[in-house]
């Protein structure tokens, strides 16, 4: 419970919290990029370098700016969204509501019984590969067959169906 | 010893032809049609140089190759040849540029009709040299496809129901074929030809395999019948023997000549080759027992075959009847090996020209078929197809050079002294007559019908009043003579002196003839 | 409260977070965002459980981070590709109007 | 005495170190680190910007700056003060905090990339674990503020501009990290400090450096081309072609944000020459085992400087490629080739040591450069295009 | 060993290299052909001369007349084929008979020829034609025979077909070609089982040949399963081949057919030299014809000897009786040869090598002599070949009446000035003094009586009376007509030849007189040459032996036969075209029937070749409908279990599913309800979902 955790988990959370609420899509976004970059901070504070760097690798470099596109693409970064109707909104936050309840329910009920490890563990690049290449090598080419999947689903989702009728 | 691979090599270098062809594309056709002949030149030459370094007088297996492969199966890669492998070695890269030049003018996807070629020529190396069951199998196999697709996607108006029952008729003798060889293999753990061979002539294979698969209503006589049967349903149905023929006439006429130069020339020598290097060393007992009906089947085979010939007015048609003829004649040949001698010196030096018979035959065939082939699809070039015999008349007038060559072949497969066809033909009767007689001596009719539709082919395409038609049509030019110089110099080369095949081959044939078993 | 519950805790945020925004907001692409959020939180889950878990050499909880980031981000290809697609048919992006399974 | 002179701004850091309390030293030692670096290379934009002007000037027969100072050097020193007292005006319609955000941002992402370069021997901010990772992480980042500035400033050219640029950037980016991976591969790390100190030995006269392998050449050209497209650097200047676009994203941005944009530009434009170095022509490292004598940092800024000349000279020669060249250019060449350069970087670990090698990887190389050239210009170079809009 | 012998190759080579060369000429190079042909000719002729010379050289020093020389061929099994030549009496008289014949008729063929377009093929088939043909006489083993005899029908098939633009005449080729070969599969055979037998297909080698006596011996002791010894039958299935090639009755169909070719063909090939390969194959074999079981008794004929003299004497009387009512000229003579070929197989039955080689050697002069003649006359009648357009040809072409004249006389045996008289005679002598029966004898008389008669009726016809050619336009049957039409310049006035032609009768004429004082019994030099014997002059022969009755008796019947001819037809000059036959009036059934050559070819058509046609109607039957069929059956039945399966999939397993499936559909289109699109929806319920399935999993861990 430092003050860098403090200062990095309030970052983040007005960061997501803004991304979820603010009526301009591209501010969500970028809201949301401040988020990231904060729960990568997050990451690195509990030495995790190489997650922390693919996390804005990632999200900041990748995903932020696909859905930036996607926003420009689709012409909803005007803020016209009409809000729904209030009872659904009331709803899905309520429903959220709860689920924060009970998992926060089942943090403080369940990490009572947890031996917790306090000495600051290695993660080295170097045995990150060591064991992508050996304990989850499998994992790792499926993860490649899915990225190779994915790569060219959403090439082809995204071309116009009807090719040079426009 | 670690020696040059160079089975494995000849093997490769069409395969790889054919991915360089594939990888190339169809843009330059003719770019590609020279590449393809290169790598089948190149074959060409490896297999002579092979053909000049064999020892002809060395027992055995030569350029062994020995890896293993699947342990458990009991499955090497084990390639080597002797005489006879060389020999079809050298058929097949004869006949495979035979094969191309005669396809030359093929315009629907160039590069694979090429490639398919050349896997094909690969198969067959691999048939002619592999010395396992195993892998001798899947390239037995593996030219099925090539060749079913060569007849399916270029040939005729039929050629889709053709290529279907060519393919299921081998297949279903492989499926027997295969069948006898696993039951083999379960009693004695080999696929080795040699090894299996060996077990054969000391006399302890069928009695292994009764041991093993025997059942109580069969007697071993039975089982070890059955199961030879299995693996000469195979083999009959390759070379082919009548009554498993039929798929020959409309594969041969469906597919595209420049296949069926290579479906005729090498492919049909599977068979035969299988009957030799198989059947004889492993299931010569039984071949005895059942000599009599193989023989009729020989007979018949000759003789219904020149005379179905002989009704056809096609003339691929013709000349697929005129190879089940062909071949017949080296059917008759190894059955007349088989027979029991009780080691009579004399008549063991009958077999032995039996077995040289066979063998050159083989190769004539070969040859004879394949330039007749060749022939056919020059005529079909410059006529847009036609090939009756109907369709034509007095072409000599017009062509005669096409004429002149054309006949010389037709004579070389008539088999006129001076040319390929006679001493092989010679050779099989000679070792014959003394050990089957009655046999040979009708078979002999089959030179007479024989001769009879040749000059039935000459007179009615090439004699006779000339046809308004065919007027303008062109001769041969100065390419297809040179390229046909070759094939046509080959036979009279060998009709003259027979020893250049002899020679290398006749250490083998002894071999062969030796190694059978008679009790 | 351990530091472990705090990063828990703060996971749990994150998802519910996540999870409202995917709930409450309309734009298909807001939806996803909300759902890559909540990706987030279960990663930020397995870096606190790896760091101060029983067994942290073996970097389970590492690879399992690694690994649902390179998923998330093939599914927010996938997904924002789909949006577009989708966008492309009916010109909207709100969720209420493309209820339709008729192209 | 090398030695000394070698170390001496890391020598004088502890010995400024000395002097602060223990509690303070981490946060004395950071700045220590990162204030030089942060006076150095607006230095070095600043020179630079001058020789640009008149190196190109002399490409185009004509002058360049020659009015302030002698032979025009304190030209910096002005545009640096025309800058500062300019009006600063913001767009009406602008999204005002993204609008102030945006040059931050790029600002503060290009200087952080610098924490992981080794300026010299022992001269490193942070000598991170996984430091190419974070060169690449924080360059990313560089994406999204030009993103924010092309759309807060709610003008079509800028928002164009951007866009173009992201599509770029992104593009690029894909072959750069490809390069680099090679030499991640040999070197067996990504700390930069590790693949600069694996480089830094020799073999008689001659040094260890990545270039000097078949894959590693191709690596660095791959690099160099992606470097250039990503510093959105003449001929891959889309984004900011004046005659298409006038100043792209930063159209709407005057005063002191312009500078700042483009100090970013240069800054990122010296840190990923500063990554080439590092990775393929050896950091700090002196091309010759006997001119070790020379300081490290002098050689690396040497090289750097040569860089800087070489885009330059790219600059002057080269014209602006159109958009399809360009994305051709970098989906169809660019990203095959440095895949079957890592495909080559592999086997030439795995065969041995020899001649053979050489001639394998380079063959490899040099045949799919040629076959996929050819399959470039087999495409729809010169016809037609049409664009299609999400409409 | 003498250089002739060692390089007597050279004679079969020579002319075959010339035909290896015109065939690759050009067409236009009539020269280089002509000239190569009868270049190489002429050398093999001189070749022949020298080793006829080494022969009479050997034989007057007393040394072994017999030479040859063996050659290693090719390997099979453990021993070696070998080839080889042998030079013997037999062989240096044919060889010279061959190429002397052929020379001239090479020569003739230039004029003949001269303006026909495939004139250098024409040459290059001659002159291959006298290497197989030379071939076939030098060899020493059975094989190289047997290949040579085989090239020997092929050039007779290419020379029979040389004009093949006429569908007759390559249907005569064929013809020709495949009733040869049906004699010579028995032969094919018969080598196989000699060489099986006895090891070697060598003549001689020295003791260890097929046909010395130890062979013999061997063979003669073998016996077959039907009860023949196996030297019988091997001497019978290579008399089959004989029959073939010399057209014995009943393979002597082709013969007449093969007069379509050209004229200097039907002189060289079918009437000189390749029938008398049969005769020439018979006399090689002689010893192993004449082997038989009690080898000791020499006075007994051997079973292939009695079949070779029955076969010689029915082929003598059948061929002299159907040349009586021909009315092509050359269909006459054609006839007339198989007729005499026959008596040679007779005198080669009943008398031995010597009386049948001699009755070839002279018949190969006159009947090339007459060949030529007829086709001077052809040639000067533009291309008629009908004896009844002819007439009075005596006048305007006087050298070929003359030679012809002669070539005529000597066919029909003149007494004492014509060859034909001397060896004719010798085998009604031999057949006289057959042990076995008298009938040959009378046979061959009756046919010598014929002979004499047709060839009367012909000269008769062609050069006396007055010429009827100029009615051919009224007539306008082209039936005989042959395709020499075309191919000569077109003036219709019958005309003498060009030198070029009539040079070669004059020198054959000369031949066929003289020919036969070498043989005649008084000095035998001939037959004892051949039988390796001194012949004394001794004029006493003639009245031992009955021989003077003999020669009395068949002077008498051929006096009585040119008489009968005069009397028929010379008596009065034939009218017209088309009056009927004076013979043929006697008796028109008969004379239609023997037009038609006894219906031989009617007969055959409607037997064998019938056969053979149906044969390969039922074998092509048999593969489309019951080989093919029992496929397609087998198929046929794996397709309808196809069908039966596909039914009971469809409409049995298949329509249960569909059941099923639909009550499926039916709750699924109830709660689907629960499924409206609305994604968030679904989000809520997971949410849901979460939250109750935590909420329970603590409660159970509370627990």
């Amino acid at each position: 419970m430092t003050i860098s955790f403090l200062l990095l988990a309030a970052i983040t959370i007005a960061g997501t919290a803004a991304a979820m609420s603010l009526r301009n899509l591209v501010h969500c976004v970028l809201a949301l990029t401040l988020g990231l970059v904060g729960l990568a901070a997050l990451y690195l504070q509990l030495g995790a370098q190489f997650v922390g760097f693919t996390q804005i690798l990632v999200y900041v470099g990748a995903v932020a700016i696909l859905a930036v596109f996607a926003i420009m693409m689709t012409r909803s970064a005007e803020p016209t969204e009409p809000h729904g109707s209030s009872s659904f909104q009331l709803s899905g936050a309520l429903i959220a509501g709860i689920v924060f309840a009970v998992l926060a329910w089942a943090v403080s009920s369940g990490t009572k019984a947890l031996q917790v490890q306090t000495l600051q563990p290695e993660a080295s690049v170097n045995q990150i590969g060591v064991a992508l290449m050996h304990g989850f090598v499998l994992p790792l080419e499926v993860i490649g067959l899915l990225l190779t999947a994915a790569l060219i689903g959403a090439g082809v989702l995204a071309m116009d169906e009807t090719r040079g009728a426009r | 010893m670690i020696t040059f691979p160079w089975i494995t090599t000849l093997t490769m270098v069409p395969v790889v032809g054919a991915i360089v062809l594939l990888a190339l594309g169809g843009r330059n056709k003719v770019l590609v049609r020279w590449i393809a002949l290169a790598f089948s030149l190149v074959a060409l030459i490896l297999t002579l140089v092979l053909w000049h370094k064999f020892n002809t007088v060395a027992d055995g297996f030569q350029f062994q190759e020995l890896h293993t492969w699947i342990p458990s199966l009991n499955a090497e890669y084990r390639v080597g040849i002797d005489g006879l492998g060389l020999l079809m070695l050298l058929l097949t890269s004869i006949v495979v540029p035979i094969g191309m030049l005669a396809s030359w003018q093929i315009q629907q996807r160039v590069p694979l009709y090429f490639s398919l070629v050349l896997l094909l020529q690969s198969c067959l190396f691999g048939t002619f040299t592999a010395l396992n069951f195993f892998h001798w199998f899947i390239f037995w196999e593996l030219s099925l496809i090539p060749a079913f697709f060569l007849i399916k996607l270029w040939g005729g108006s039929k050629s889709a129901k053709a290529a279907m029952q060519f393919l299921i008729y081998t297949m279903v003798g492989s499926i027997a074929m295969l069948m006898s060889f696993l039951a083999i293999y379960l009693a004695t753990k080999t696929f080795d030809f040699t090894e299996l061979a060996h077990l054969a002539q000391s006399g302890q294979l069928m009695p292994a395999v009764v041991g093993k698969l025997g059942w109580h209503l069969f007697t071993p006589e039975h089982t070890a019948m059955v199961i030879f049967l299995g693996a000469f349903l195979g083999f009959a149905v390759k070379v082919p023997l009548i009554p498993f023929h039929t798929w020959l006439p409309s594969a041969y006429s469906e597919a595209p000549t420049g296949t069926t130069i290579l479906l005729t020339g090498a492919m049909s020598k599977m068979g035969l080759y299988g009957f030799l290097r198989i059947l004889l060393p492993l299931f010569g007992v039984q071949m005895q027992q059942v000599l009599t009906p193989l023989l009729w089947l020989a007979v018949a085979t000759v003789i219904l075959s020149a005379y179905a010939a002989l009704a056809q007015t096609d003339l691929k048609r013709i000349f697929a009847y005129s190879s089940i003829n062909h071949l017949g004649y080296c059917m008759l040949g190894i059955f007349a090996v088989v027979k029991f001698t009780g080691g009579d010196t004399a008549l063991t030096a009958q077999k032995f020209a039996a077995m040289n018979g066979v063998f050159l035959q083989m190769f004539n065939h070969g040859l004879t078929a394949a330039t007749m082939f060749w022939f056919v699809a020059m005529l079909e070039k410059r006529t847009g197809g036609l090939r009756g015999l109907n369709d034509f008349g007095g072409l000599r007038k017009v062509v005669p050079v096409f004429t002149g060559l054309m006949g010389i072949v037709l004579f070389s497969s008539l088999g006129l002294p001076g040319l390929n066809g006679f001493i092989g033909e010679f050779l099989i009767f000679k070792g014959a007559l003394p050990l089957v007689t009655w046999a040979t001596a009708l078979s002999a009719i089959g030179l007479l019908i024989t001769a009879i539709f040749i000059l039935g082919i000459l007179q009615r395409v090439f004699y006779g009043p000339l046809g308004e038609k065919w007027v303008h049509l062109p001769d041969l030019t100065i390419g297809e003579r040179l390229t046909l110089v070759p094939a046509i110099g080959l036979m009279f080369a060998l009709g003259l002196y027979p020893q250049l095949i002899l020679g290398v081959v006749n250490h083998t044939a002894i071999q062969m003839a030796l190694n059978l078993r008679n009790f | 409260m351990s530091p472990m519950s705090g990063y828990l805790l703060l996971s749990a945020l994150l998802f519910s977070i996540g999870l409202a925004g995917a709930l409450t907001r309309r734009n298909a692409i807001l939806v996803l965002i909300g759902i890559e959020l909540m990706l987030n939180a279960a990663n930020l889950n397995f870096i606190a459980f790896w760091r101060y878990g029983p067994n942290p050499e073996a970097l389970t909880g590492v690879m399992f981070a690694i690994f649902s980031i390179s998923v998330a981000a093939a599914e927010a290809a996938v997904g924002l590709s789909i949006i577009l697609a989708v966008y492309r048919h009916s010109k909207t992006t709100n969720l209420d109007k493309m209820n339709s399974m008729k192209g | 005495m090398p030695e000394i002179i070698d170390q001496i701004f890391v020598l004088s850091k502890h010995w400024l170190l000395g002097y602060v309390p223990a509690g303070l030293q981490p946060v004395f030692s950071a700045l220590l680190s990162v204030v030089p670096v942060l006076i150095a290379f607006p230095l070095l934009f600043a020179i630079t910007t001058v020789l640009e002007r008149k190196g190109l000037g002399r490409m185009q027969n004509r002058y360049g700056p020659n009015r302030t100072g002698p032979f025009g050097i304190l030209q910096p020193m002005a545009d640096g003060i025309k800058s500062l007292t300019k009006e600063d005006i913001i767009p009406r319609t602008a999204d005002h905090l993204v609008h102030l955000l945006a040059p931050l941002l790029l600002v503060t992402a290009s200087f952080l990339v610098y924490a992981v370069l080794p300026i010299g021997r022992n001269m490193v901010i942070a000598n991170l674990n996984a430091g190419v990772l974070f060169f690449f992480a924080v360059g990313s980042m560089v994406e999204l503020a030009v993103f924010m500035a092309g759309w807060s400033s709610r003008s079509k050219y800028s928002l164009l501009g951007a866009m173009r640029a992201i599509a770029q950037m992104i593009s690029y980016e894909m072959p750069l990290v490809l390069a680099s991976v090679v030499v991640i591969m040999a070197a067996g790390s990504l700390s930069t400090v590790a693949i600069v100190n694996m480089q830094a030995s020799y073999t008689g006269i001659w040094p260890h450096w990545y270039v000097f392998t078949p894959w590693g050449l191709t690596g660095f050209v791959i690099f160099l081309i992606a470097a250039t497209a990503e510093s959105n650097r003449c001929p891959f200047d889309l984004p900011e072609g004046e005659s298409e676009i006038i100043a792209g994203y930063y159209i709407e941005y005057s005063g002191f944000k312009f500078a700042l944009f483009f100090l970013g530009e240069y800054l990122g434009m010296f840190a990923t020459s500063a990554m080439a170095i590092t990775l393929f022509l050896g950091g700090w490292a002196a091309p010759f085992s006997f001119l070790t004598w020379i300081p490290s940092y002098v050689w690396f800024f040497t090289k750097l400087l040569t860089l800087i000349l070489v885009f330059i000279w790219i600059r002057g020669t080269l014209p602006r490629l159109r958009m399809d060249q360009l994305m051709n250019f970098a989906w169809k060449f660019m990203l095959p080739l440095s895949l079957i350069n890592i495909f080559g970087a592999g086997v030439w670990h795995y065969m041995p040591a020899g001649l053979l090698r050489w001639l394998v990887v380079t063959l490899l190389v040099v045949v799919s450069c040629i076959s996929l050239s050819r399959g470039l210009r087999r495409g729809k170079w010169f016809h037609v295009r049409t664009y299609r809009f999400a409409a | 060993m003498n250089w002739i012998v060692q390089n007597l190759w050279l004679v079969p080579a020579l002319p075959i290299l010339a035909a290896g060369i015109s065939a690759l000429a050009k067409r236009k190079s009539r020269v280089l052909a002509a000239s190569l042909a009868i270049g190489s000719m002429a050398i093999s002729f001189l070749l022949s001369l020298w080793a006829f010379a080494h022969v009479l050289w050997l034989r007057n020093h007393g040394e072994a007349s017999l030479q040859i020389f063996d050659f290693r061929w090719f390997q099979f099994g453990n021993q070696w084929l070998s080839l080889g030549w042998v030079l013997n009496p037999l062989t240096a008289v044919m060889l010279v008979m061959v190429t002397f014949v052929g020379l001239l008729i090479f020569i003739y063929s230039v004029g003949y020829m001269a303006h026909d377009e495939n004139f250098t093929r024409f040459f290059c088939f001659l002159a291959l034609f006298a290497g197989a043909m030379l071939g076939v006489v030098i060899a020493n083993s059975l094989l190289l025979l047997f290949m040579c005899w085989e090239i020997v029908g092929l050039t007779s098939y290419l020379l029979i077909g040389f004009w093949y633009s006429n569908p007759k005449a390559a249907a005569a080729g064929k013809k020709a070609f495949i009733v040869t070969r049906i004699g010579d599969i028995p032969f094919f055979l018969g080598m196989v089982w000699l060489y099986g037998q006895s090891g070697t297909l060598l003549f001689y080698n020295g003791g260890a040949g097929c046909l010395e006596p130890s062979a013999i011996n061997y063979l003669v002791a073998q016996t077959t399963t039907i009860g023949i010894c196996a030297a019988t039958g091997i001497a019978l299935l290579i008399f089959c081949g004989a029959v073939g090639k010399s057209g014995q009755f009943p393979l002597h169909v082709w013969l007449p057919d093969a007069m379509e070719g050209p004229t200097p063909v039907s002189a060289l090939i079918h009437a000189a030299t390749m029938v008398a390969a049969g005769v020439f194959l018979v006399a090689r074999v002689y010893p192993l014809m004449s082997a038989h079981a009690g080898i000791a008794s020499v006075l007994t004929t051997s079973t292939a000897l009695q079949a070779v003299t029955w076969v010689g004497s029915i082929t003598a009387l059948f061929g002299a009786l159907i040349a009586v009512a021909q009315y092509d000229i050359k269909r006459i003579l054609a006839y007339s040869t198989v007729s005499q070929l026959g008596y040679m197989m007779m005198g080669l039955g009943v008398g031995g090598v010597s009386v049948g080689m001699f009755h070839l050697i002279t018949h190969a002069f006159f009947k090339s002599l007459l060949f030529l003649g007829a086709g001077s006359v052809i040639h000067g009648c533009s291309g008629e070949q009908d004896i009844r357009r002819m007439g009075g040809l005596g006048r305007l072409m006087p050298v070929t009446f003359a030679t012809y004249a002669v070539g005529m006389l000597a066919l029909c045996g003149f007494p004492l000035l014509f060859s034909g008289f001397w060896s004719k005679d010798e085998i009604l002598h031999a057949a006289h003094t057959w042990n076995i029966s008298q009938a040959p004898f009378y046979m061959g008389a009756f046919a010598a009586l014929l002979t004499a008669f047709y060839m009367s009726r012909q000269v008769f016809y062609v050069f006396g009376g007055k010429s009827r050619l100029a009615e051919e336009t009224a007539d306008l049957s082209h039936s005989l007509a042959s395709p020499d039409t075309t191919n000569h310049h077109g003036s219709s006035a019958p005309h003498e030849s060009p030198a070029v032609m009539t040079i070669p009768l004059m020198i054959l004429s000369v031949f066929a007189l003289l020919l036969g004082f070498l043989g005649t019994p008084a000095w035998p030099w001939f037959q004892s040459f051949l039988e390796d014997t001194q012949a004394p002059l001794d004029f006493s022969a003639f009245s031992t032996g009955g021989m003077l009755p003999v020669m009395l008796s068949s002077s008498v019947i051929v006096l009585l036969g040119l008489t009968i001819g005069w009397w028929f037809y010379g008596r009065k000059p034939i009218e017209s075209v088309d009056a009927p036959d004076n013979v043929g009036r006697l008796s028109p059934s008969i004379f239609s029937a023997l037009g038609n050559a006894l219906y031989f070819d009617a007969i055959y058509g409607a037997t064998f070749v019938k056969l053979n046609t149906q044969l390969s109607k039922i074998s092509d039957w048999l593969d489309r409908w019951v080989w093919n069929g029992a496929v397609q059956t087998v198929t046929q039945i794996v397709f309808g279990f196809a069908y039966l399966d596909n039914f009971l999939d469809t409409h049995v397993v298949n329509s249960g599913f569909d059941g099923g499936c639909q009550g499926v559909s039916r709750s699924g289109q109830i709660l689907s309800l629960l499924q409206a699109g609305r994604i968030q929806r679904y989000l809520k319920i997971v949410a849901g979902a979460l939250i109750v399935f935590t909420i329970l999993l603590l409660w159970k861990a509370k627990i």
